[in-house]
């Protein structure tokens, strides 16, 4: 069993993600080019097949030592009262909208129509969109909200899995999806869909400070062991100035350790529409705090007054 | 059920059978409900001292979730709809099953062809399949009703094929003597004989047609318990999960009974006490 | 000996052919011809274990012998034979049915209209003492019960022919003879044919109209009898009689010369 | 298992059977090799005609994938890790099934006590206590051992306890009678007599065994063919997600050969074929 | 009558006092009171279903009856009753064991050493006639062959007390002499006590010191005759003796009694 004592200093640093996706782009690139033996330590790594909640639990446990995972579930977690600490910010918005090329020639609008109009458009149609309670879920009920819809009533929210998307979206079985960068491009390559909502870019200025993906580490641990904590974001930061420098390298390297069976015109496309959301430097700021759970209390109703700056984001995170 | 010890029949006057009938039963459910009752202290003293509620919560705060959905009917919106999917796979699965079950059971020349099949598609992860399952039936209730009429289907078979394969040729040779048909072995003798086995798989059964409504909710679903569950654990609402999970456990529990019920009636022919 | 002469020239009903049996390795049956005539009662007789449960499994279809033919009533057999009444060694009534429906089933399943099976039903319940008990499960009957029940079963659509294992083994002495006069009278006035199994002398004596006493290892016809006391017998006075005696005396001799072949 | 026609027992020579047994095989073998060419057979037309190869990709893909991974050592690598996981889940899980299916199999009052406990830990729906089986072992070998284990527990106890309770009393009776104590009652009559219950029950749950194993490691691993599976899936690699599916249903299907050849030698007697 | 005053001064093995029986609404026995002494050799006689096997099952410490008490070399039962055999009437071999094995297992359950088991269970198996069907389970034994082996494991261990519910009905003539004479000096060399049942008049007068002739709706004892033939009898001699003759009458004539009670 993994459920070691949380000082198991000696060992490798073990990694636990909720996704292997693009999101997790500079925890990907840092693996991939090996930035953490450059930083002095070895690693370990579990991936949690999209599901956050279960990889906050392997952290609290003391099953894992560092936890990538949907920001959202972070807050919750925090605002729940587990003893935790964020010590990187690994992406803003990645979250993006396809829609379907017929519905959208249909309601006529592209992806260059006001953001306004393409959002009210979304009304009475199907969306796929992440598992219920996700990030992204979350993050569609409040595009809704924002441009006034009712996320239960003026549209049919189905909360669905990748695969189940591409395929709707081929199969004329859902009108849109709203998901995170990395599985529409499918549908982009083959003509079934059209971008419609680039949240990366900054299509939507209310979200744009809303921060997607976080790195936490159990509080005891930043505590006792603020070396290891530092080696770590170190070797995130090693990677963020890959991905500046040297970005066909590292684009490539992260392919074949990660995507190596994903078509290389998928494979671009997606990368080039998240790379934009990456935060490079690890670096959260109260602004961003402040966004993203302004944003979660709107779209859970429930008031994330038990976090702050202070406590919950560790000095090396801070900008 | 009650009057017999083991291996050794009881033939005593009526009324105090049924006296010490009563009197075991009382004692059960004395029993049960103080490892319900100690389980749960437990539980209420372990929150927030040996684990953090975040992972357990407490009877105490599940208790008010559990009321306040109640108030709200939020419980009643998704227990139903849960519920409907369930009852509907089990159904179509639990039939199949039988039908599909007792024509392999007669035909071992059958059976042998289409085993390694049958195993072959239970031995498949069902997560695997349901991006398969998406594009033939869609998400929603029609994914759930699959997904559970197949894993009822799957475990009664099982039991149905085994229960028909363990009745005694004696006994149809002797239907089919006195003039009986297929149908006569059929429903005289070989469900009949097998009717301990397939009971035996619909309580095995019973429970995994709602894990599996749920599971798919869970997966792919915006209404039902398991839409609950998820919702809930998506946001750390560890009460609500625990809720949800409760409600669901009593759901299985009852249609448990239901089935007991239903079948003791049927199986009273066993419990004649001779020798 | 007119009884012998009688159903000699009848016509055939069972007719084996150099029938033989081997389970595995071991031949439990060597070659045997047998034949049965219409209305006649033969008898089977002979040492545990010699073939005899094993004969009336293939007179009923039960069981396709390893080598030579089978005919009933003419035809080749092919498969379960419907025409007879088994009365089995084993229990062989359905559990979950009380006795009431067992004794019922194959009326029900010849499509005999409800009042009429009603009828023949408790006809047959009192016959075979069984009224008081026609409501329990086989599980709350005691051992001779269950042997009744299974009589009443095998004998209620007065089949063309009765192959009975040792019918009445677990019968108290008063109600066998009732049950030697009612069998008598199936071959006497209902026609029927019976192919019988018993370890009792004075039964086989009493009953057949021919005895075949068989040997064992492997089973086989070492000796064949023919009872003298014709059709329409008075079972009554004939069990006071010499002859009868004399019969049981033959029957059991022809059993020590066969056993003394074996040894 | 041969020689037996529906309810007709034959009696032939040694020669015959065995020859009869033989022709029953091949025909099936043969019956089985046509239902999967031609099922490989449609799944390479349809694929990109009917559906969409990004779900079904194609026989030929797969193949290839399989290919590749042998040669590269991926699949054995994969495989083991799971292989060993679930072997050890299922000894435990099916040994605390078996002792666990007799003790309340001997005793009613126990059964009716502990009974709606094993039904409610049935009807909980595994993927809500996910979190909590990760807080109490961790993730990796030891989640997918736990998950493995208690789903073949679940499965296996109910079996083993019908099958004890079905045994015949007065076989308890004689043998009580002779003198044995409890253990020759437990190995001489209760559980030979529970036996085809048993493995009935084992071969529903050493399928189920290695599903556990795979959810387990989809869920939360970086080791064995469920994160073969999810690996790939990540990718939209449908090829190598079925890849690692079928090498799971080979392996599924072997470890079923491999009891039922086990347990059928145990079964002789009941093939006397005798009435 | 001396055989009757010889076993009536031992000390008494079986006493029940007042014992009834009751399932659900229907009494089965009516308040009966019954002793066998050491060493008798008693049997229950009468109609099927009046109790017989009933009356054995609560010797046997089976069956709890619902008043009165049982008592068992004077101390009261308690549970199963291990010091006695019981040919039971079904049949309770255990089918996934071979012939050998399932006589053998009373004497491995005692913990009778290897070699001594092997010669016994070939003693017993050749006394009964099963030898060449040792290595045989159950489901490929004759209906006879079944019985002797219940036979066979019951007796194999020499229990205090045999139990004996009508165990040579489906054994052939031959054999079956062979066995009375096996029991009766199992009682008067070997120390044994039998209850038995049979519904064969002949049986009954041949092997009991005392035969209890019950009447049933409900059961109950209604009459007792003692045999006259006293212990280390000659059945051989006894067979062909007027004596013998007269007992099975008298054995008849209470059976026709007790049933004329019940008209
Ligand atoms: N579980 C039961 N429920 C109701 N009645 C029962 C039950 N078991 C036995 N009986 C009745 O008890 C009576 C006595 O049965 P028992 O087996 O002792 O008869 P018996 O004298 O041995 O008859 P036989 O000679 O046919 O073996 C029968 O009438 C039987 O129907
Ligand atoms: N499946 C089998 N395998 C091997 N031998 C068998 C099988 N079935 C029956 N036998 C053997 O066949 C022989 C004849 O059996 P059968 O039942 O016909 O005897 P029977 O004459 O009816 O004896 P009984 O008077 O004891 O009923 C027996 O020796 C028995 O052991
Ligand atoms: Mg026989
Ligand atoms: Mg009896």
């Amino acid at each position: 069993g993994g459920g070691a004592a949380p000082g198991a200093a000696g060992g490798p640093l073990r990694i636990a993600s909720a996704s292997s996706s693009l999101s997790a782009g500079p925890l990907l690139a840092a693996m991939a080019l090996d930035t953490f033996a450059q930083a002095g330590i070895a690693y370990e790594y579990t991936d949690f097949a999209g599901n956050s909640p279960n990889t906050i639990a392997a952290l609290s446990a003391g099953a894992a030592d560092v936890a990538l995972v949907g920001a959202a579930s972070g807050w919750d977690a925090l605002q729940e009262g587990a003893p935790l600490v964020v010590v990187a910010a690994i992406a803003g918005n990645t979250s993006e909208l396809g829609m379907r090329t017929d519905v959208a020639q249909r309601l006529g609008i592209t992806e260059t129509s006001p953001i306004e109009q393409r959002v009210q458009a979304l009304r009475g149609l199907t969306i796929a969109t992440a598992r219920t309670g996700s990030a992204n879920y979350q993050m569609l009920r409040s595009l809704f909200t924002l441009y006034g819809l009712n996320p239960d009533t003026d549209a049919t929210i189905v909360p669905s899995e990748p695969t189940a998307i591409v395929a709707g979206l081929q199969n004329d079985g859902i009108d849109a999806a709203f998901y995170g960068t990395g599985v529409m491009q499918t549908n982009y390559a083959d003509g079934t869909a059209v971008p419609m909502v680039n949240l990366p870019r900054g299509d939507v200025p209310e979200l744009e400070d809303i921060v997607f993906a976080t790195a936490l580490v159990r509080t005891e641990t930043l505590e006792n062991d603020p070396a290891r904590v530092e080696q770590f974001v170190t070797a995130l930061r090693a990677a963020g100035t890959a991905i500046t420098d040297r970005g066909e390298e590292t684009r490539a390297a992260v392919k074949d350790r990660y995507f190596p069976d994903l078509p290389d015109e998928v494979y671009r496309l997606s990368w080039d529409q998240v790379a934009p959301a990456w935060i490079l430097d690890g670096a959260l700021s109260p602004q961003q705090l402040t966004a993203s759970l302004e944003f979660q209390t709107q779209t859970t109703g429930k008031p994330y007054d038990g976090i702050g700056f202070e406590d919950d984001v560790a000095p090396i995170a801070r900008s | 059920m009650t009057d017999t010890m083991n291996g050794r029949a009881r033939a005593v006057a009526t009324k105090p059978v049924l006296a010490s009938g009563i009197r075991d039963r009382v004692a059960r459910h004395l029993l049960q409900a103080a490892i319900l009752v100690a389980f749960l202290l437990l539980w209420q003293y372990a929150s927030g001292r040996w684990v953090a509620p975040l992972f357990i919560s407490s009877p105490v705060a599940v208790w008010d979730t559990v009321v306040r959905w109640i108030a709200d009917g939020t419980l009643l919106h998704h227990a139903v709809a849960t519920f409907r999917v369930a009852v509907a796979g089990f159904l179509i699965g639990g039939l199949s099953a039988v039908v599909f079950g007792y024509l392999l059971g007669v035909s071992r020349f059958w059976a042998g062809v289409a085993e390694p099949f049958i195993t072959a598609l239970y031995a498949l992860p069902k997560v695997a399949i349901i991006p398969l399952l998406i594009i033939w039936v869609g998400v929603g209730a029609g994914l759930s009703l699959v997904v559970c009429a197949l894993i009822v289907f799957l475990l009664l078979f099982y039991n149905t094929f085994y229960g028909i394969r363990e009745v005694k040729p004696a006994l149809i040779d002797g239907v089919r003597i006195m003039g009986g048909g297929w149908a006569d072995v059929a429903f005289k003798v070989r469900l009949p004989s097998a009717f301990v086995w397939i009971v035996a798989g619909m309580r095995i059964s019973v429970p995994q047609a709602l894990v599996g409504v749920v599971t798919a909710e869970i997966l792919a679903g915006n209404r039902g318990l398991g839409y609950l569950v998820s919702f809930n654990a998506g946001q750390f609402n560890t009460a609500g999960t625990l809720a949800a999970v409760a409600t669901l456990l009593l759901i299985g529990l009852g249609l448990d009974r239901v089935v007991a019920l239903a079948t003791r009636s049927a199986l009273a022919w066993q419990h004649g006490g001779g020798r | 000996m007119s009884g012998g002469t009688v159903t000699a020239t009848r016509a055939e009903l069972v007719g084996l052919d150099g029938v033989s049996v081997r389970f595995g390795d071991t031949e439990v049956l060597a070659p045997t011809s047998i034949q049965v005539r219409e209305r006649e009662f033969v008898t089977l007789f002979g040492p545990s274990g010699c073939g005899k449960s094993t004969l009336l499994n293939i007179v009923a279809g039960l069981l396709v012998p390893s080598s030579g033919q089978v005919r009933f009533d003419g035809k080749a057999i092919s498969g379960i034979n419907t025409r007879i009444g088994y009365m089995t060694q084993d229990d062989t009534l359905l559990p979950w049915r009380t006795v009431r429906a067992n004794v019922a089933m194959p009326l029900r399943m010849r499509g005999v209209p409800r009042p009429e099976i009603a009828d023949r039903v408790q006809t047959y319940l009192r016959l075979l003492d069984l009224e008081h008990a026609a409501d329990r499960y086989p599980a709350q009957l005691s051992g001779g019960m269950k042997r009744r029940a299974l009589l009443a079963r095998s004998m209620i659509y007065e089949p063309r022919m009765l192959l009975m294992d040792e019918p009445f083994a677990a019968v108290d002495a008063r109600l066998r003879e009732g049950l030697h006069d009612e069998v008598r009278r199936a071959v006497e006035q209902a026609d029927q044919t019976v192919l019988f199994v018993t370890h009792d002398v004075a039964e086989a004596a009493l009953l057949s109209d021919r005895v075949l006493v068989l040997g064992h290892r492997p089973g086989r016809v070492v000796a064949e009898l023919t009872m003298p006391f014709g059709a329409n017998r008075d079972l009554r006075r004939l069990r006071l009689s010499e002859e009868y005696l004399a019969a049981q005396l033959a029957v059991r001799r022809a059993l020590d010369t066969a056993e003394e072949d074996d040894d």
